[in-house]
């Protein structure tokens, strides 16, 4: 697993790439957004209908067996690429990462957080992982504190030791989906713990790009997606500590998590199934567990590698080209960062920036990218992002910056 | 300029970005302020409106936004002002529905033939006609007609207060 | 749209149908659990993947907008496929049926339901609309009353009156799971509304059988799956009356439901995305569009015929050829009649006899499918259900009665 | 017989479905009363199970379940009455790992050829490795090792009220 990565080799995986869009080749930079799909990932999901979809949990006959295996396995294969000690427990399959987020509060915070009880948070959250804790801050009366951010794109912790005080719940993300600084996670972690929190790691950024282990995050709770990992919509992972999950109450009432139901009441099932409520995104779990294999084929540690000498080239590409003229929202270098360039270019309204580069088939989201309270700390309503991921290339950051200037000629 | 996007960006649109007409505030009351958010992309405009005797009075655009949005709110303040409050709802209905992508389009178009929901006169649109190529952009929609939301929004406020 | 269905041209459109088990043809009779796919819903999945992923909602280039197209013209689709008024604000895309009765449950349930106050349900209710019920029960004190099982397995409504006096909330199935029953959830909904009471119907077993019009079941909510529909997993769709959906709090927080939020709250977007947090199952909606055409194209009315003419045929075959061995838990004959048969087969344990059919090819299910409540009503923990569909012919149903003799011998 | 049956329905197992040993109840106290659900099929077991001076001394089945779990409780019974609780606890060790699918196999495996986790002393089983054939059948282990966790689950409720 050394050496650099043959992208040339890893387009041909990804059908939609030879796509052309208004006469131009695609160059696809919203990864951060949702990535694309390496053909095995779909052959994967078809070969799935095509021979062995049956509803799981309950089928005794062959098909609803090899369905249920596929599904299992999908488990497992997921709780390895994160390190998950008890994969069979503790990996839950969700809707997303914002439901796995929405169900830690709905779980563990309504049991566990009482009027009055602090819940930090940082400047740099998704509103997957701030929405839920508002919510449940109305609901309970809950105080909310957060950790800044530094003028270095980074979060301030000089603060951390006073914030953590008395916090019985920390939610922070692994990496920020605008600015792409990858938090000292770990550390925050350690600090919560000493403190006697609990902490959540919004790990939708990370996961994908980054080699993860959740021993080494040191969180109780890990949310992603699976389509920002290669993998399908409709699928999402909630990995929890085995003994808080069993503590927890469940989240959705329904088929599959129960142990036994009366018209006055209901047991609930063992995990991890406590947790999974009704039929289940089986073909998608078949889906991602195909990704996590792309992914372990070529390797995490390549594939950020990968990831960080192209980020270089564009900072120094686009520093070049544009100097002042362009200013990207995150730390400089590739210390503690992600392939996530969030831009400003003059004063031309990332909208247009985004219509733009559209027509030269440059695909970058411009917006808010769910992060409102941070655009206010950024002074800006929104920012263009262009992120990266295994399947860009030196040629992808050149025609993001030729459609940068075109759009420069045309905004004057 | 790149193929395609001349429909979107026409001069009168980059003019009316570039040299926004009745940007500002009014003082309220008398006016009347509401603000309007595109929660996709976080564009906001606020709007500022005087209603007097029936008539708008006078109207002020603040906030922030793409080229689309600022300019078709600055052509809204150019065309609204003066008008009854019954005309600038007319205008408001005639806009939005050069605006509106036909539900039939929505499911069975590819994305670039679509006829708007209605026959719409654009001569009785003068200058805002310039912004019926937003059609073609249909995530551009919701930019195009922020701002007219947003009035129509106030001349409701209003409406409910009796003050018009 | 008339004229019987031709089953061997329907069944060429099914790849997984082409399989063997244990050397026999796959005989698949669980489509109440979970039905099949023909080839063009995978196609359109393909089709979506390979040539316009990106994530909805915020994208202003070709292919995000694209994206964004498929998915809401999927919603449209639905919402005609359903006869809602307005399916552009009311067909809300969620994971699953049991998501959508949770909904429900969380937001107008908890907005409007206060201690005391009654929830009428069902002896016939599936878990999904069981549990999330008993769970806001037991979190609000509420009263549950329930419309018992007549000895014809079809709700026994003698007491509706009075057992609908005061009641708040109604949430009852359109077509039983277990039993195949239809009930007449036309005239349950009118008394509800008479008596005051919001209805939510479980249309999870009807709307993929029968021809469906929210208005003329008067239903307030309806919840279905897309994978009993031949639609793809990890989607379902919760309707709701615009009017009840706009006053209701929203589920799920995070991207793409929020208008605003700051640090010290947030405020909703409009519908239907205020209940859509999160990246929504995008090739999946366009996966269950695909199967709403594909039904459409074929016609509910003749797809329904087709089984009721089927089940007629089963239940003709099996009295003949097993007489009182053999027991149907549900209605006689046609009328207010699903395609579903729960067998008891003389003292032979359903688990049993799904173990033995599948040596023949033939795919039952066995267990309470979700309905333990209904089990104890019945007097059995579990029995062998035979479901049907379009993709089903008499041969199939000659082929459980094989097998079925297979295990009275192997029992004996 | 259809083919590959044959390994799940062995004729002991029929045997001690069509005629289970030590059906019944005991009277609680002096014996103790535990209940075990398969959630996925509704099968239903309650063990009644009589310590005393460390010993298995009697034990009883109800509920309700097909010939797997039925006939599996039936031989559990045979096997564990007049054993010492240490004794049992081995043999539920043994079996349970009988039992066990190889995570690998869940992972990679054909679903025909797998291996149990652990190697098993087979022969210290006796009749009970006639329910072996049930790990190719993964659906019906929950099945055969249902009255067992529920025996396991009675033995740590005993130990834990002082019993044993
Ligand atoms: C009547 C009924 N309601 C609800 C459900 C739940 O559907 P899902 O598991 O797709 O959420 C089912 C299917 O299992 C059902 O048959
Ligand atoms: C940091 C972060 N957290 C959470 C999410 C939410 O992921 P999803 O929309 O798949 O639930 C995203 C992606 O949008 C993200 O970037």
């Amino acid at each position: 697993m050394t050496g650099p990565l043959d992208v040339a080799a890893v387009k041909k995986d990804f059908p939609v790439l030879a796509q052309q869009v208004h006469g131009h080749r695609l160059v696809y930079l919203d990864s951060a957004a949702s990535s694309q799909h390496p053909q095995s990932v779909l052959d994967a999901m078809d070969d799935y209908y095509a021979t062995t979809h049956a509803n799981v949990h309950r089928g005794v006959y062959s098909l609803a067996e090899e369905a249920d295996r596929r599904y299992e396995a999908a488990r497992l294969a997921v709780g390895r690429f994160i390190g998950a000690p008890q994969p069979q427990e503790e990996v839950v399959f969700v809707k997303n990462a914002t439901e796995a987020i929405n169900m830690v509060a709905a779980t563990w915070g309504r049991a566990n957080l009482h009027p009055g009880d602090a819940v930090l948070l940082t400047d740099m959250e998704h509103h997957a992982n701030l929405v839920p804790w508002l919510m449940l801050a109305e609901e309970r009366d809950l105080e909310l504190r957060w950790v800044g951010l530094g003028d270095d794109y980074r979060l301030d912790l000089d603060d951390l030791d006073r914030l953590l005080d008395g916090v019985k719940l920390v939610a922070c993300t692994t990496m920020s989906n605008v600015l792409g600084t990858v938090t000292p996670f770990a550390a925050i972690a350690a600090a919560a713990h000493d403190a006697g929190a609990v902490v959540v790691a919004d790990g939708a950024q990370s996961v994908p790009h980054l080699a993860t282990d959740v021993g080494a995050l040191g969180c109780d709770f890990l949310a992603f997606s699976a389509h920002k990992m290669l993998g399908p919509t409709g699928i999402g992972v909630l990995w929890g500590k085995a003994e808080l999950l069993e503590a927890m109450p469940p989240f959705l009432g329904g088929g599959g998590m129960i142990r036994d139901v009366r018209r006055d009441g209901f047991s609930p099932n063992v995990l991890p199934w406590k947790f999974e409520a009704g039929t289940p995104p089986i073909a998608e779990a078949v889906g991602l567990a195909a990704a996590v294999h792309y992914l372990e084929a070529i390797g995490m540690d390549r594939v950020h590698g990968h990831e960080l000498s192209l980020l270089a080239y564009a900072q120094r590409i686009l520093a070049e080209r544009f100097g002042d003229d362009l200013h990207v929202f995150g730390p400089e270098g590739t210390e503690d960062r992600g392939g996530v360039l969030s831009l400003a270019y003059r004063d031309v309204h990332p909208h247009d920036l985004s219509q733009v580069l559209d027509q030269a088939g440059v695909c970058v989201r411009a917006g808010h990218h769910c992060a409102k309270p941070l655009m206010r700390r950024l002074g800006v309503p929104a920012t263009a992002r262009a992120s990266l991921y295994l399947y860009n290339e030196e040629s992808d950051v050149d025609a993001l910056a030729d459609a940068l200037e075109s759009a420069g000629r045309l905004f004057g | 300029m790149m193929t395609g996007l001349e429909d979107l960006y026409r001069e009168i649109i980059l003019d009316h970005y570039r040299s926004p007409r009745n940007r500002g505030e009014l003082p309220e009351p008398p006016a009347h302020r509401t603000e309007g958010f595109n929660p996709l992309c976080g564009d906001e405009v606020v709007v500022y409106v005087l209603v007097d005797a029936g008539t708008v009075a006078d109207i002020r655009i603040a906030g922030q936004g793409c080229s689309i949005s600022q300019s078709s709110a600055s052509l809204m303040s150019a065309a609204v002002k003066g008008k009854s409050v019954e005309q600038v709802r007319d205008l408001i209905r005639t806009f939005k529905s050069m605006m509106s992508i036909h539900e039939a389009r929505l499911e069975e178009g590819d994305g670039e033939d679509g006829a708007p929901g209605e026959p719409v006169d654009l001569d009785s649109l003068g200058e805002l006609a310039a912004l019926q190529g937003v059609v073609k952009f249909p995530v551009r929609i919701k930019c195009a007609t922020l701002s007219w939301n947003t009035l129509a929004q106030a001349l409701d406020e209003l409406e409910t207060a009796g003050v018009s």
